[in-house]
């Protein structure tokens, strides 16, 4: 049996109690363990590297502490390894440890704490990831949710961070109790946790209603998490005031990891039993187009970088979730690629951002107007970020989202696709608004609202260091995230090999059968035919096409008042602030009403369509 | 009556099922008193007594780990971390 | 008896949500939090009871003997220190709010933060 | 949203969450009657394969030691977690007992209270060390020992004065006891993959006699470390909050 993939949690977890006891000993020489601690992040990345290249034929199951199922009942817990789920905790290890090199001067004051909290962050996304267990998935949630709010509060001397913290770790826990409730229904009808057992034996008795409430409750917790509209609301306040590399892992990963869940859930559990594939593919696809336009909307109308660049998060997660819920192999594929190549080019526009932070003391896109020019290697790696969100081929984004869009034309949704353009067009061109404004002084500087300086005005410098000069450790980091973005997406054959990965993530007797029989699938059974991933000319001047736009959108924006066509009185997005601050109220009663309205509408749709 | 199995504990079923019935009825109200109750140092006392209703639940439902830890933490560790709590931010509250 | 159970769970959970959503109060609020939770240990301890049965210990009794389910016991404790964990995590960020607002109504530090 | 107007949303909401809810749970067997499998089968085969007569035990630190792992991380991250946010910040000075504000004085223990708390500390500190080392057998374990044993050094404060609390768990030591604790059960685990089986596996020899408190392997030796680790967690959150509420004052705010 091979250990490694015990290891990729036990190892993290194991450094972080050692860092945490060796800390006071070695008083001044704490860096080696920063430096301990970023060599096991980056030792964990090579681990599930090496697991997700191995996996690519077929998943790999343990069994911890050596129970292996008899007769199709487990009595242990498993890890189960796929390509898609060790991709995905390996781009959380590598963030994990850009954000913990990027943190090597930025926070000097740093207590050893802070690297404790990001192996332990790390441990739970990846535990989370491999999990076969419902209710192990809890826990590593859990672990993971824990060290995400005590992150957010990690500059308590600050009023943002208190009530940012606050909200996210309310919402988030409130769906964590719905997600066991939903655990407790399911086990009291089947008797089993391990989901493939649970999957087996709903797919054969298909118990009714309980299933469907089941479902929804389980994947409560992740909505939340993901933030799905109307679910979203914490992810904006929290983003905006959590440490710039607590960011990284924030927009990067951990909304992708709610995602995820969704997926396998949904394709090891509910996929047999509920049935009625494409009214529920219509429910999640309403969802995530609701969550990618609201997400746009609010992105392109923010001053505040840090949350500028959560509300694009939100967007993208509605695209992704669109991607999962068009239920083909080459949608999840496609979703798969994006969320990569999100994550990597978001991570280095927090990371810029929070150099920015470093060198000028502010987060506000009105304020730095211009005062950038002089970060030079910064504002070219976060122009080049920004192609890369705004999906510029060859970027991995432009990939993921060509075979969404592919995908849902190909499905007779070609309305998706102009969704997702103008979506991306809206958020490109707030994230080339503020690349020109700030980095090249290009234009006017956007007009101040109030409400939003006084947000941005909260946000002071995180670090105290010498600020007259970007450490190579800051800069360093966000350039690789942005080369590793566009580097992905030259790997030959990725489409086809991603789709593969797919087509077996989707296969549920087949993951069944590996997990409780012990099986190697070597042909997975397709829930629909498998589509061409090749990039034709059409895609790319689809993708070229739509950053144009987004270009054209931020010269407007940074233009508008010189423009003669346009009236002086204007203010474009200037219709959104009401709704803004009557949605985005930073009220925690609010947030939950949201939840529970939101759950019981989606609860309604799905017991209509399901019954 | 109706015995279940002889063990060493025996017990009757109905008075078993007219025992789970009465704790439950108290452990919801329990739970809508703690919520109604809006002075929060009241409320710490509602709240451990509702800890240990579950508690006695717990037991009846023959789980006395559950009932253990449930005790000590609903009983022991939550009203002292909340009352602390209620100390510290009691000033400039009125 | 057959279902009283679990719609006393749904009465907990109910309650609780109700008492997030109305709280002007944090302290109060993440009380309500407790109680959220409490319901969902009365839901495993419920679907894992069986009649008639008792507690898994088997230093008396032979293994023959019907018992009531060890796992979601098990279950449920984790989630009481799950419970623990996260009230104390959420009270200490109370006691922060409280500092920089002077206050610990939800609504006043919504409006308090700009 | 005015408070009205979110009530009437929250009730809308909830009306069809509940009903949602109740189709759900209207679905499963009845109150009583467990389905099984997973619980039954635990029941047939735990005390054969582990000798540990507590069944809940050995699924906390055997069958589901995994679960248990998180769990404890859990609470280290929260201890971490609750230090962090209430660390001692610039414009916060430390005071003596002795405050301005009169009214949150500690009022002097009295007599009784020291006697009570001396009476019982011994006591708790045996039951709690009992429970951590008796999780193999009866409805114990290491978390609910830790718990007591954390109680009891909280009455050591209740008896006498914070100061001498403080002595007793300076946060650093305390720190590295948790992290030990935590840490130890990551190690056992790491123990057996470093013998060759599965992690976390229960390789040592489980004893002769059921229900011993040699019994069950590494049931024990987990819950030990458990407890260390839980009773450390829990010193550390309730010195955190005592220090902030007796000795720490708002600065020039």
């Amino acid at each position: 049996m091979d250990h490694l993939l015990a290891l990729v949690v036990a190892v993290p977890l194991i450094a972080a109690a050692a860092i945490t006891a060796a800390g006071p000993l070695l008083g001044d020489r704490r860096r080696i363990l920063d430096a301990l601690a970023i060599a096991v992040a980056a030792s964990v990345a090579v681990m599930l590297a090496v697991i997700m290249v191995r996996t690519a034929g077929g998943d790999e199951v343990y069994w911890f502490a050596g129970f292996r199922p008899a007769r199709g009942i487990a009595i242990g817990i498993d890890f189960d390894a796929g390509s898609l789920s060790t991709g995905l905790a390996c781009l959380a290890a590598v963030l994990v440890t850009a954000a913990m090199t990027f943190s090597w001067r930025y926070f000097e004051r740093v207590a050893t704490y802070y690297h404790t909290l990001m192996l332990t962050f790390l441990a739970g996304m990846a535990g989370f990831c491999l999990t076969g267990d419902i209710f192990d998935m809890f826990v590593w949630f859990e672990l993971m949710g824990v060290s995400a709010y005590a992150l957010t509060a990690y500059r308590p001397e600050e009023r943002g961070p208190i009530q940012g913290a606050l909200n996210f770790a309310i919402t988030n826990s409130v769906g964590a109790y719905l997600t066991v409730c939903g655990i407790g229904l399911i086990y009291g009808r089947t008797g089993a946790l391990n989901m493939a057992q649970i999957g087996t034996y709903i797919g054969h008795h298909r118990p009714g209603g309980l299933v469907t409430v089941a479902f929804l409750l389980i994947i409560s917790g992740f909505l939340i998490k993901s933030a799905i509209v109307p679910f979203h609301f914490w992810l904006a306040d929290a983003h905006a005031v959590a440490p710039t590399p607590v960011c990284v892992l924030f927009s990067g990963v951990m909304v992708e990891l709610g995602l995820y869940a969704i997926a396998r859930v949904y394709w090891s559990m509910f996929g047999q039993a509920l049935g009625h594939r494409a009214a529920i593919s219509h429910v999640f696809l309403t969802l995530g187009v609701l969550t990618a336009v609201v997400g746009a909307l609010f992105c392109f109308r923010e001053r505040h970088i840090k949350r500028l660049l959560a509300f694009s998060t939100i967007s993208h997660a509605g695209m992704f979730l669109a991607g999962i819920a068009l239920f083909t192999p080459l949608g999840l594929a496609g979703a798969a690629v994006y969320v990569a190549g999100h994550g990597l080019v978001k991570a280095a526009l927090f990371l810029c951002t929070g150099i920015v932070l470093h060198r000028l003391g502010s987060v506000n896109e009105t304020w730095l107007h211009g005062r950038g020019r002089q970060l030079r290697a910064t504002g070219i790696v976060f122009t080049l970020a920004a192609f890369g969100l705004a999906d510029l081929p060859p970027f991995a984004t432009f990939l993921g989202k060509g075979y969404i869009d592919e995908s849902a034309w190909a499905h007779g949704l070609p309305w998706v696709m102009g969704v997702f353009i103008a979506c991306s067009v809206l958020v490109g061109g707030a994230v080339f608004r503020v690349a020109g404004g700030v980095f090249y002084g290009l234009g006017d500087p956007p007009t101040e609202d109030a409400r939003m300086a006084e947000m941005a005005a909260e946000e002071t410098s995180e670090t105290e260091s010498d600020k007259g000069r970007t450490p190579l450790t800051m800069i360093i980091p966000p350039a690789v995230l942005v080369t590793c973005a566009a580097g992905i997406a030259l790997i030959p054959q990725l489409g086809p090999v991603v789709q593969a990965a797919a087509i077996r993530f989707q296969d549920q007797a087949g993951y069944n059968a590996t997990v409780l029989g012990g099986a190697h699938i070597l042909h997975p059974v397709a829930i629909a035919t498998a589509e061409s991933a090749e990039v034709t000319l059409s895609d790319v001047l689809t993708g070229v096409g739509s950053v144009i736009g987004a270009l054209v959108l931020a010269f407007l924006a940074l233009y508008w008042r010189r423009l003669p066509l346009l009236r002086r009185g204007y203010e474009p997005g200037a219709g959104l602030t009401a709704p803004i601050q009557r949605f985005q109220s930073g009220v925690i009663n609010d947030y939950v009403t949201w939840i529970v309205l939101g759950l019981a509408a989606i609860g309604g749709a799905l017991a209509l369509v399901i019954r | 009556m109706t015995v279940a199995v002889s063990t060493p504990y025996t017990v009757p079923i109905e008075f078993m099922e007219a025992l789970q019935v009465t704790v439950l009825v108290l452990v919801a109200a329990g739970a809508t008193a703690v919520v109604l109750i809006r002075r929060p140092v009241h409320q710490v006392i509602a709240l451990s007594v509702y800890g240990i209703l579950l508690a006695v639940l717990f037991l009846v439902f023959q789980a006395p780990d559950v009932t253990l830890s449930e005790l000590t933490v609903g009983a022991v560790v939550l009203p002292i971390v909340l009352l602390l709590t209620l100390a510290k931010t009691r000033k400039r509250e009125e | 008896m057959q279902y009283f159970p679990f719609v006393v769970v749904a009465w907990i959970l109910a309650v609780g949500l109700y008492g997030i959503v109305t709280s002007r109060h944090l302290v109060h609020l993440i009380m309500c939090l407790i109680v959220v939770q409490s319901s969902t240990y009365v839901l495993l301890l419920g679907v894992g009871y069986v009649t008639g049965a008792v507690a898994p210990y088997y230093f008396d009794i032979t293994v023959h003997t019907p018992a009531v389910d060890p796992v979601v016991q098990a279950l449920a404790l984790t989630d009481v220190v799950v419970e623990a964990a996260v009230t104390s995590l959420l009270l200490a960020f109370a006691i922060q709010a409280h500092k920089r607002f002077g206050t610990l109504d939800p609504q006043e530090l919504a409006s308090l933060k700009g | 949203m005015t408070s009205s107007q979110r009530r009437w949303v929250f009730l809308a909401g909830m009306i069809g969450l509940v009903a949602f809810l109740l189709w759900g749970l209207l679905g499963l067997p009845g109150f009583g009657h467990y389905p099984g499998p997973y619980g039954s089968i635990i029941n047939r085969i735990a005390l054969r394969q582990t000798n540990a007569t507590g069944t809940v035990s050995a699924i906390n630190f055997d069958y589901r030691g995994f679960d248990t792992v998180g769990e404890e991380f859990i609470l280290f991250v929260a201890a971490a977690g609750v230090s962090i946010v209430l660390r001692r910040l610039r414009g916060e000075r430390e005071k003596s007992a002795i405050d301005e504000a009169a009214d949150r004085n500690a009022p002097p223990t009295s007599d009784a209270v020291r006697m009570a708390a001396l009476v019982f500390t011994g006591p708790l500190v045996v039951m709690g060390w009992w429970l951590t080392s008796h999780a193999q057998t009866n409805p114990s374990g290491g978390f609910q020992g830790g718990v007591i044993l954390a109680t009891a050094f909280i009455l050591v404060y209740l008896a006498g004065e914070f100061l001498v609390f403080k002595r007793f768990s300076p946060v650093a030591l305390t720190d590295a006891v948790e992290a030990i604790g935590a840490g130890g059960f990551v190690a056992i685990g790491l123990a057996a993959v470093g013998i060759g089986l599965a992690y976390l596996t229960n390789y040592l020899p489980k004893g002769e006699v059921a229900g011993a408190v040699s019994s069950g392997g590494t049931i024990p030796l987990i819950s030990f470390f458990v407890g260390l680790e839980v009773a450390a967690a829990f010193i550390l959150i309730v010195a955190e909050l005592l220090e902030q509420t007796l000795l720490i004052r708002q600065g020039s705010a």
